[in-house]
């Protein structure tokens, strides 16, 4: 990652006060930022995502968990079988109309904060099958999507490096701005 | 008849001997898996190469691509090359159908984004030539072949009398 | 018995029947008792594929039957009206047509008389139309 | 007998253990099952309309995303049904190749179907094994077609490219490693005795039900039928090789389970006839010469290969034009899917899985 010279930030309280003296009184008492900032260290290195698979993408999204690329190492390997019990989602395949009202209900289920990544082709644009009569034309349609990755499908190292993107993302979701392979090397 | 829990033990005899062989795991990011010569990820082109046959756009089975081109005293010249790689489902017909072998893939996956927008990969952007460079090279090409012709004339006049320019 | 000669003896029975050149043609009325017949009597047991084609003027539903133990196939189709776009269904003789027959009253919209269950399977129920239909117009979900 | 009253429990369309987005509405009395109502649909994408508006080179991309799990399964049915239409002679190192490359898929899609039952079972080990040995086959392929899953490797007339030289060494290696390799699923899986309990005697299937139902692949011949195309009715050059089909006596899970370990074993034996006997072939091209826009003459076909999941047919009507008039796929895992509810019939609610899992479905394959 960019070594970033420490810049004096806005504290979010100026933004509801000018007065000198309440900002110096919350700046001294309450740390709310930092606290936050910790939790979203604790969040981004420990990713659950929601089996959930729908084609071939969700073959590559299980070689992932397999031993060669073992998605293990950076803590993610929790498949939660129910959205109640994790925070991310991989949408890995294809979402044609009859399965959308389920994608959504498995989106809304999941506790906040949530974030979802578009795996392959399909999930980010209804891919080869976009000229189809009943495919919708990529997650976003339905959900709100962090991290897109292209591929028909992706390979496994690819969704890691997509995990990834998606971590510092968690941590410092300014990231989004800059050029995604600055985020990470 | 087998004795009950013989099969439990072989198999925890298997997954301890996993502890002494040789770790099939790659460290990704640190380490990147060989790819091989012919894999199929982040496309590249040769723009000097490339002739703007249109080969590749017919090729695409989810149209995929998509090229501007302008024509500049009789030669087609590649303005914008653009694919939509969110669309694509990475086959190779486009590469395979390239007869100069323009197009190509680099050994590169990592083509993950934040932004939808960002996914489109424009391979070549060229500015059109302006009017005055256009015509210039019109105007050039013009006189190169009048020249010939006129040499072809002269020649074929010698030769074979009306024929050959009754044939142009 | 070879395939050729079956066709052969099912054509003295059936005046219907027309011989093309990797298939067999009969009339929607002959349809079943032949069927019924390849079973019994030449022991086709096994419908491998059951299909329906549109054209432009009629329908057509291709069956291949097969033969386990010689492992030989015979392609047998029947034209069904535009109007009417109903046939008699193999459940009776093959159960195993019962989803490809809803899978072609699904995407092409074909009754099958004497079905079981004759829903939609692949689609959902309030989808309006049968896609495989060569008048079938949709939009696809393409950005411009 | 006592009765407690019926209640319905929906499992799926996301479900752990449903290999993908299908839906199982179960009739319950208490824990036994009275009725098990399939609902699928949910990856219906229409494949069969796209291909009318592609060229026939255009539609094999398409079919790898049928069974992806084996998909040069399904590009070589495909292809070899429109070489039946034109009439093309395939070049032998192509057809060798190809019958390599089928072998080899046919084993990976074994292995994720050995991997998940094990873990739709409960054993996180046993998934872990077979993927092992799939991620080498996945090398493998991308040696020699640049994909891991979606290959369009196998063209009308040969192969895309010939072997790469590097992918001889790494076959040699996979082809001496592997028979230990299924020792060890068979230690680790079939040997056990709580995958035995769970499965033995398990969601029977007869053999005339079986033919009745048109079902097809592991799934009959688990039920002692012994019928596989790749005997019965030889295509491309599998006449040239020694095999044996595996049946299995009782059509419980576990023999249509075992019948993929024993596939397994014959598949490595004909990848080595295979190699063998093309090593000692003289170099040669791998494509026959077809024209680059492909327009087969007027009618239609139909042809059928041995899959990996049963028969996989392709019926292709041409009506003279560069796009295909009508492509119809005779999908295996759809049609062996029909008998789930009498399969289920009378089992308890742990069964469901353990009978859905070695039917072994892919849900592309069945919604198309």
């Amino acid at each position: 990652m960019e070594v970033k010279k420490p810049s004096p930030e806005r504290h979010p309280v100026e933004e509801l006060t000018a007065d000198p003296v309440i900002v110096e009184q919350v700046k001294r008492t309450i740390a709310l930022a930092p606290l936050e900032k910790l939790l979203n260290l604790a969040r981004a290195n420990s990713l659950w995502p929601v089996t959930f698979g729908l084609a071939c993408c969700a073959i590559e999204m299980m070689a992932a968990g397999g031993p060669r690329f073992d998605l293990a190492r950076f803590g993610y390997e929790v498949f939660r079988p129910s959205p109640r019990q994790a925070d991310v989602m991989i949408v890995a395949g294809t979402i044609t109309k009859k399965m959308a009202p389920y994608v959504r209900r498995i989106y809304d289920q999941m506790p906040e904060p949530k974030w979802v990544v578009a795996m392959g082709s399909c999930a980010i644009s209804g891919g080869p099958f976009v000229d189809s009569y009943s495919v919708v034309p990529g997650a976003d349609k339905l959900l709100p999507v962090d991290v897109y990755i292209p591929g028909c499908p992706p390979r496994p190292d690819a969704l890691i490096h997509g995990m990834l993107l998606l971590k510092e993302k968690v941590k410092n979701p300014k990231v989004v701005e800059s050029e995604p392979w600055k985020a990470i090397k | 008849m087998q004795m009950f829990g013989s099969g439990l033990i072989k198999g925890l005899a298997i997954t301890w001997k996993e502890l002494f062989t040789k770790k099939v795991t790659v460290q990704y990011p640190d380490e990147i898996y060989p790819l091989p010569d012919r894999f199929h990820g982040k496309f590249k082109l040769n723009k000097d190469a490339c002739i703007s046959c249109g080969m590749c756009v017919r090729a695409c089975p989810n149209k995929v691509i998509t090229m501007e081109t302008e024509t500049v005293a009789r030669k087609k010249r590649l303005l914008k090359y653009t694919m939509d790689i969110k669309y694509c489902l990475f086959c190779g017909l486009c590469v395979e159908a390239c007869p100069k072998n323009a197009l190509g893939y680099v050994k590169d996956f990592e083509l993950a984004q934040y932004k939808r927008d960002k996914l489109t990969v424009v391979l070549a952007a060229e500015e059109p030539l302006p009017r005055e460079e256009k015509e210039r090279l019109e105007a050039e090409a013009a006189q190169r072949a009048a020249a010939a012709k006129k040499a072809a004339g002269a020649r074929g006049g010698s030769a074979f009398g009306n024929k050959a320019e009754g044939g142009e | 018995m070879e395939s050729n000669q079956i066709i052969q003896e099912l054509k003295d029975k059936y005046r219907s029947i027309e011989i093309n050149k990797n298939s067999v043609t009969v009339a929607e009325e002959e349809l079943l008792p032949l069927m019924r017949q390849l079973r019994d009597v030449y022991g086709f047991n096994y419908l491998t594929d059951e299909t329906a084609v549109d054209y432009k003027d009629y329908f057509e539903i291709v069956y291949n039957v097969c033969r386990l133990c010689r492992g030989d196939m015979l392609m047998i189709k029947t034209k069904v009206d535009k109007e009417k776009a109903a046939v008699p269904s193999m459940f009776s003789i093959w159960p195993g047509a019962v989803w490809m027959e809803r899978e072609i009253y699904d995407l092409m919209g074909i009754n099958f008389t004497g079905h079981p269950d004759m829903r939609r399977i692949l689609l959902d129920d309030n989808f309006e139309g049968h896609p495989l239909r060569k008048d079938f117009k949709w939009t696809g979900g393409r950005e411009v | 007998m006592l009765r407690t009253e019926e209640f319905t429990l929906n499992m799926g369309p996301q479900h752990p253990a449903t290999h993908g987005v299908f839906r199982l509405i179960l009739h319950l009395d208490g824990e036994t099952i009275v009725k098990a109502e399939p609902v699928l649909g949910y990856l219906h994408r229409g494949i069969e309309k796209l291909a009318e508006s592609r060229t026939y080179t255009q539609v094999i991309p398409y079919t790898d995303r049928l069974d992806y799990l084996a998909a040069m399964l399904n590009n070589l049915g495909y292809v070899q049904a429109v070489e039946k239409m034109i009439g093309v002679e395939v070049p032998e190192r192509a057809e060798y190749i190809r019958v390599i490359v089928s072998e080899m898929s046919r084993i990976a899609s074994h292995c994720i179907a050995t991997g998940a039952y094990a873990l739709d079972l409960g054993g996180f080990t046993g998934f872990m094994y077979p993927f092992r040995e799939r991620e080498k086959l996945m090398d493998m392929f991308e040696m020699i077609c640049g994909s891991r899953m979606t290959f369009s490797y196998i063209r009308v007339g040969g192969v895309a490219a010939d072997l790469p030289e590097e992918f001889y060494p790494a076959i040699k290696k996979f082809l001496q490693e592997f028979p230990s390799c299924v020792d060890e699923y068979d230690g680790l899986i079939t040997g056990n005795e709580i995958f035995q309990a769970r499965t033995k005697g398990i969601g029977i299937l007869p053999a005339e039900k079986a033919v009745k139902y048109s079902l097809s692949g592991p799934v009959l011949r688990g039920s002692g039928v012994k019928y596989d195309l790749r005997k019965a009715r030889p295509y491309g050059i599998y006449d040239r090789f020694d095999f044996e089909v595996p049946v299995g006596k009782n059509g419980d899970c576990f023999d249509r389970y075992y019948c993929r370990i024993l596939e397994m074993r014959q598949s490595h034996r004909i990848i080595k006839q295979a190699l063998e006997q093309l090593q000692e072939l003289p170099e040669g091209p791998v494509m026959a010469k077809v024209p680059k826009v492909l327009k087969p003459p007027k009618g239609d076909v139909y042809h059928e290969i041995e899959g990996a999941k049963g028969i996989l047919g392709y019926y292709v009507v041409s009506d003279g034009t560069v796009n295909p008039y009508r492509v119809h796929v005779r999908r295996p895992s759809f049609i062996n899917l029909d008998l789930i509810d009498e399969m289920c019939r009378g089992w308890k609610i742990a069964d469901v899985v353990a009978i859905l899992g070695s039917i072994d479905i892919v849900l592309g394959e069945v919604d198309c």
